[in-house]
């Protein structure tokens, strides 16, 4: 079975599967019942499956991550929304010290089978903290499991899958794409869908290895295409997770193009690029033709939205770091 | 700038008294302060009282007049694609007007992203937060030559930077007389669930802290009614940590003035914060982006505009005579004119140069943003004469 | 392991009465719910009363007894290298006995780092929070399985997960009769001072959640005494967020249990959350690393220590004959019993292996903690032999 | 003027000189007034300098930070403590979101000076939350600035350093070295002083490059002394400056040498090791004889303090890592 699907449709399409399938599945967070969230992902849901499992919380995002919790441990399996990616930060501590831990500090006997999602990126002419791109601060913190969709198919499957685990997933969804429209492929069931904690290549190419997730999985695809008109051919990985990293892939690829440019909107100091350039570069070192570079937004704070087409990385920054690469 | 005639219009010390003192007819409701009804009658409460002359009831009535006027265009720009976003305050004049009005020269404001119509009463250009709205900065301004800090969109946050200005004025020594100063945090229904308005309200108690907490319960957060974030009328909320509480009719500009001008007086005056509630509707969408109709119906909606707080204020002018027909074709037409020069000069914003990305991230400079800078240069230069 | 006769002390419902009902004499302090007083004369609430046999008296004594005995090793333990840490309980037996002794077998607790009284009235052993200070694990017990939640560290957390887990009882639904299920969330005075503790209000409040809040008020958050979070008495905070809070005696093991009880009946039943503040006192330091000489004087201890908490309810025992020397003699006993059994286990005690590092990170696995766990045994072992 | 100090007590000696010089300076943090901090560094300041510039705060980090950022617009300069390294995150919105921001924000026109103290790392048997290394999500924020000090001499001046910066820096403080005794050059004044954002080479050498900040660069001074015994000479680079970072001597370190070893306590992934091994990497590439390795504590949760001495950094693991430079 195939359906056509906008992105932020497929993540509510797997939403609502996942419910369908768990009883214990709820939804959780500001505005996601009524009005089915501001982006309208879960539209509907509380309408079929009532305000006890999609529930407008109070303002307060520590209040949301830290009942998801207790929720949790009395065996719900929460699915947190998070309106804006820059409204994560008041639960960070609940997030850091709690779920990422709780597992651990109880030997395993407390797992936290937690989904925080969190529409991320820019591009939309927002104002600010609607457009951040926080997954490094989640990547560092072990003992969660971060993820980025980038299509309707992913994002169809990604969301069950992250529901299905039982460690906690911060699930990052690509904001601006939301009305991007997509093939799923809804047949089989989770078994068989590809591997949540796997990057794919999702176009294979020689001359030198393109690196995204997210919303810059398109700008990496869209520079694969436009090198190719210029005779480049470009191998294209979405990541798909963040953590844990999934580096084989990504190290067969380099070792194959020797080259590699990783595309990220965050900005690059301490981001999730470096530690890919790192472990490439060790893992890789002789396969290299040239360091890892890293097109990424810039270190300063997300600029106002009139800024915001030159802050992001795009197909044209890309292609310039490609070309970098050919230059050592 | 058309920002003309904007005399404080607080409750005067030595005021000439008006013509005549509007009479005073029944007793407003106790458990929430109103001097003047839906219907426009003047009523007395047993704590608060206003004594204006007519001059300031008119000014107050302009003031609501014009910044609705303002909003609407706000609203008409982003319509327009001239602004990414417009957050209305449509609704909330009197709640705006009533405490900005009741303000000191010398005191601080701490508004949310709604509080254009405090902005008005600031002496400010309204301008002002378009940059903002528009996309082209994120604030941008000198929010302490102002009095007026910039636009908080992460909620709640300001309640404690508030409350921490507060607890300078006091290290200052800057509270105990009647040129002390004083702050208010304004902040909504919705942000009254957020850690941080609590805490505020805990460092405002313990350190006695001249800060004044506004809350326009404008009944929404988005689309969660304030059911959602509270059981108990939130003015309630401030007496378990050792100040008190005060609801208001957010759309009465005349008890939003006396209340807030009481809290703030005793703020400057060395006996602490005040919560005040604002009991108020937000009559259009949360924000430009946000279709209410998919969360409220339009009944609900009615009720309210049958309390609308511009409309009251102008029958009691009616009926009292304080102002005619000819007065506010006046100031119809004086809002419209305010309302097309904004319009004009928003749209004649211009857009920042690219390399501003790199400006003002830190006061003292940085290798890493300044090797970016150059690297933007040199890439853009790159470019020049091609097509790109 | 050593833990005897532990049946729930709490108000029975069909219990053989008493010899005698201890006469109740004069009336305790209103805004402070009292039952025994400091002198151990049992006196009468308006609202709160406990009825209860002589055995629940004396098993009330004996486990204050037992838990102070049990603390009191704890502090030797970590004085003589056998702990990094320890949190002495001392002077809140009262508190934590009163309250743990009203839970039914199926409520939840959600502890501080400081309630191995309540843990004991769970039928735990005691041993349970000894790795945690000792530094051999993080707590590491299955929380459910003990309907007891590991210790939180990080002030005020657990208020929340408390919060939720009560809402998922509800859902469950798992509220409104006797066999209704109910949750205590234990924090400090210091904590009520946490955005997390005040959400958890709100939460509470609106979702009308089975949850207790219980607040040692010892007094001290660390060094700083309570005047430093509060104004106002902290249990009047609940009030605005639309529960009942209420002040008992903390060293009060009667008044305690009375109050708890109530509230969590009301909870287990549907009423919703109760905010307890149980008045008491840090009798020891805050943790072994902590010197209270340096904040507090010996005056003010003094006054606390005849308030105590274990000497007022022997006081009452003997008053009423409940229990005679013999009685207190064997509780001592058995209670030094307990103490040694615990040393020699807690010294037993066997450290971690070193792999442990990388056990439970994630319940699925991850391939960096696995290669990093590859690459430290392939390090340990390149060492084998050698000296290090 | 020289004076042998603890580094706990320099801390405390360079907020006292700091207080001197400028009457905006206050304290803020729990018990840090009439208790003197848990760890002293704070004594006696509060008595003579009154409760109104040392103030013990409500037990709430997110409190501390926010009406510190009210007082810095009012005027004043705060220096926050947060107690423990474990116990920043509830203050993290306030930091990511405002604090940070603010001067960008307002176009420059709002600085915010404030300094955050926190003592970082482990290795005192602590329990969870108290032996943390969170500078890598201080060092990914653009807006804030993040310096480690690890000598007395260094803490007494990077404090004062620090306080007089209008721009808000994280301040980290090698909690397990507090107690530790240094020599303190207390003459001259703050221009005189070795620039606070600015990395220190510590230890000459011509093999490999030892980079650490805080408590490790003791372990990087004695992995350099054990080295040198066998004949190997190592080059010991003290960061100091998290963020920004000055790259040129490390670079400079590095083209000598062509191998490099980051120490630091945090977990590996996605930390400034990371972005450290990238830009070398990036502007190195063709000086390296060997990847950048990184020794760090692992990819886990802190774990329970009688695990602590294999999971942090020590001689040995350091000594190791520069053995295996030399293996490719
Ligand atoms: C911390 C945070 N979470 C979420 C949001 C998204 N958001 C913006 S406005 C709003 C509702 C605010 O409601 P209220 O406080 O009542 O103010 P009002 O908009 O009604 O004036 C929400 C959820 C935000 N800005 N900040
Ligand atoms: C978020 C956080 N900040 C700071 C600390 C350090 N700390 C541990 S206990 C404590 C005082 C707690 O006081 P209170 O809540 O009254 O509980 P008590 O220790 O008196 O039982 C502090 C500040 C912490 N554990 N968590
Ligand atoms: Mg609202
Ligand atoms: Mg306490």
């Amino acid at each position: 079975m195939s359906q056509t699907l906008r992105i932020g449709g497929a993540v509510g399409a797997g939403l609502r599967r996942a419910m369908e399938d768990d009883p214990k599945v709820i939804l959780m967070g500001e505005d996601v019942g009524k009005l089915g969230g501001v982006f309208r992902v879960t539209d509907g849901l509380q309408k079929d499956f009532g305000e006890d499992r999609v529930i407008d919380t109070p303002l307060a995002e520590s209040g949301i991550l830290g009942t998801a919790i207790g929720l949790a441990i009395r065996g719900w399996r929460p699915v947190c929304e998070i309106q804006f990616n820059g409204f994560v930060y008041p639960a960070f501590d609940q997030i850091v010290c709690q779920l990422a831990k709780m597992h651990y500090r109880s030997q395993g006997t407390v797992p936290l089978p937690i989904v925080v999602r969190i529409p991320c990126g820019g591009g939309i002419g927002a104002v600010e903290h609607h457009s951040e791109s926080p997954e490094a601060y989640f990547a560092h913190t072990a003992g969660l499991k971060v993820v980025s969709c980038s299509n309707s198919h992913d994002a169809y499957w990604m969301i069950q899958q992250a529901i299905a685990s039982d460690d906690p997933v911060i699930f990052f969804e690509p904001l601006r794409r939301y009305q991007e429209k997509g093939e799923v492929d809804t047949s089989g069931d989770l078994s068989q869908a590809y591997p949540l904690f796997s990057t794919k290549v999702e176009r294979e190419g020689d001359d030198a290895t393109v690196v995204a997730w997210g919303s810059m999985v398109k700008v990496a695809h869209d520079a694969a295409t436009a090198a190719a008109e210029e005779g480049r051919s470009l191998e294209v990985v979405n990541l798909r997770t963040l953590s844990p990293l999934d580096m084989e892939p990504v190290y067969a690829s380099v070792r194959k193009t020797g080259r590699m440019v990783v595309v990220h909107e965050a900005p690059s100091n301490v981001g999730i690029g470096a530690e890919i350039a790192a472990r490439v570069t060790q893992d890789c070192f002789y396969s290299l033709e040239s360091p890892v570079l890293r097109v990424t937004g810039y270190d300063t704070p997300y600029p106002a939205a009139r800024l915001e087409e030159e802050y992001l990385p795009d197909l044209d920054r890309v292609l310039d770091a490609v070309d970098r690469t050919f230059g050592y | 700038m058309v920002n003309g005639d904007q005399n404080r219009a607080g409750p005067k010390k030595k005021a000439a008294r008006g013509r005549k003192k509007p009479a005073a007819a029944a007793t407003g409701p106790v458990d929430m302060v109103q001097l003047l009804t839906p219907e426009g009658e003047r009523v007395s409460h047993p704590e608060y009282d206003v004594d204006l002359s007519d001059q300031q009831y008119r000014d107050l009535y302009r003031d609501m007049v014009i910044v609705r006027r303002l909003d609407a265009e706000g609203t008409a720009l982003q319509r327009q694609g001239q602004l990414g976003i417009w957050a209305s305050l449509l609704g909330q004049e009197a709640a705006q007007i009533g405490s900005g009005r009741a303000l000191a020269k010398q005191d601080m404001v701490f508004p949310t992203y709604r509080e254009h119509g405090v902005l008005w009463t600031r002496d400010i250009d309204p301008i002002m937060p378009f940059g903002l709205f528009r996309g082209i900065d994120l604030g941008g301004w000198d929010s302490r030559k102002y009095r007026f800090q910039m636009y908080t969109i992460v909620i709640g946050a300001q309640s404690l930077h508030a409350t921490g200005y507060a607890m300078g004025i006091t290290k200052d020594g800057k509270v105990g007389g009647d040129d002390g100063e004083a702050v208010i945090a304004y902040f909504g229904d919705g942000a009254s669930s957020q850690g941080d308005v609590n805490e505020s309200f805990v460092w405002a108690s313990v350190y006695n802290a001249p800060v004044v907490f506004f809350c326009q319960n404008n009944q929404y957060a988005i689309s969660e009614p304030v059911i959602r974030q509270a059981k108990a009328p939130l003015y309630k909320r401030a007496d378990g940590f050792g100040f008190p509480g005060v609801r208001v009719d957010g759309n009465d500009v005349l008890a939003t003035l006396a209340v807030t001008t009481r809290a703030m007086d005793n703020a400057r005056h060395g006996n602490g914060p005040t919560f005040i509630e604002a009991y108020t509707y937000r009559m259009g969408a949360h924000t430009t982006t946000d279709d209410p109709t998919r969360y409220r119906d339009s009944g609900e909606v009615e009720a309210w505009r049958a309390k609308d707080p511009v409309s009251r204020m102008r029958t009691f002018l009616e009926r009292q005579s304080i102002a005619d027909t000819d007065y506010f074709d006046g100031i119809d037409a004086e809002a419209q004119q305010h309302a097309l020069d904004l319009r004009e000069r928003v749209i004649a914003l211009p857009d920042p140069e690219p390399g501003a990305i790199f400006d003002h991230v830190y006061s003292g400079g940085s290798p890493l943003v300044e090797r970016e800078r150059e690297e933007f240069q040199a890439y853009h230069a790159s470019f020049e004469g091609s097509e790109h």
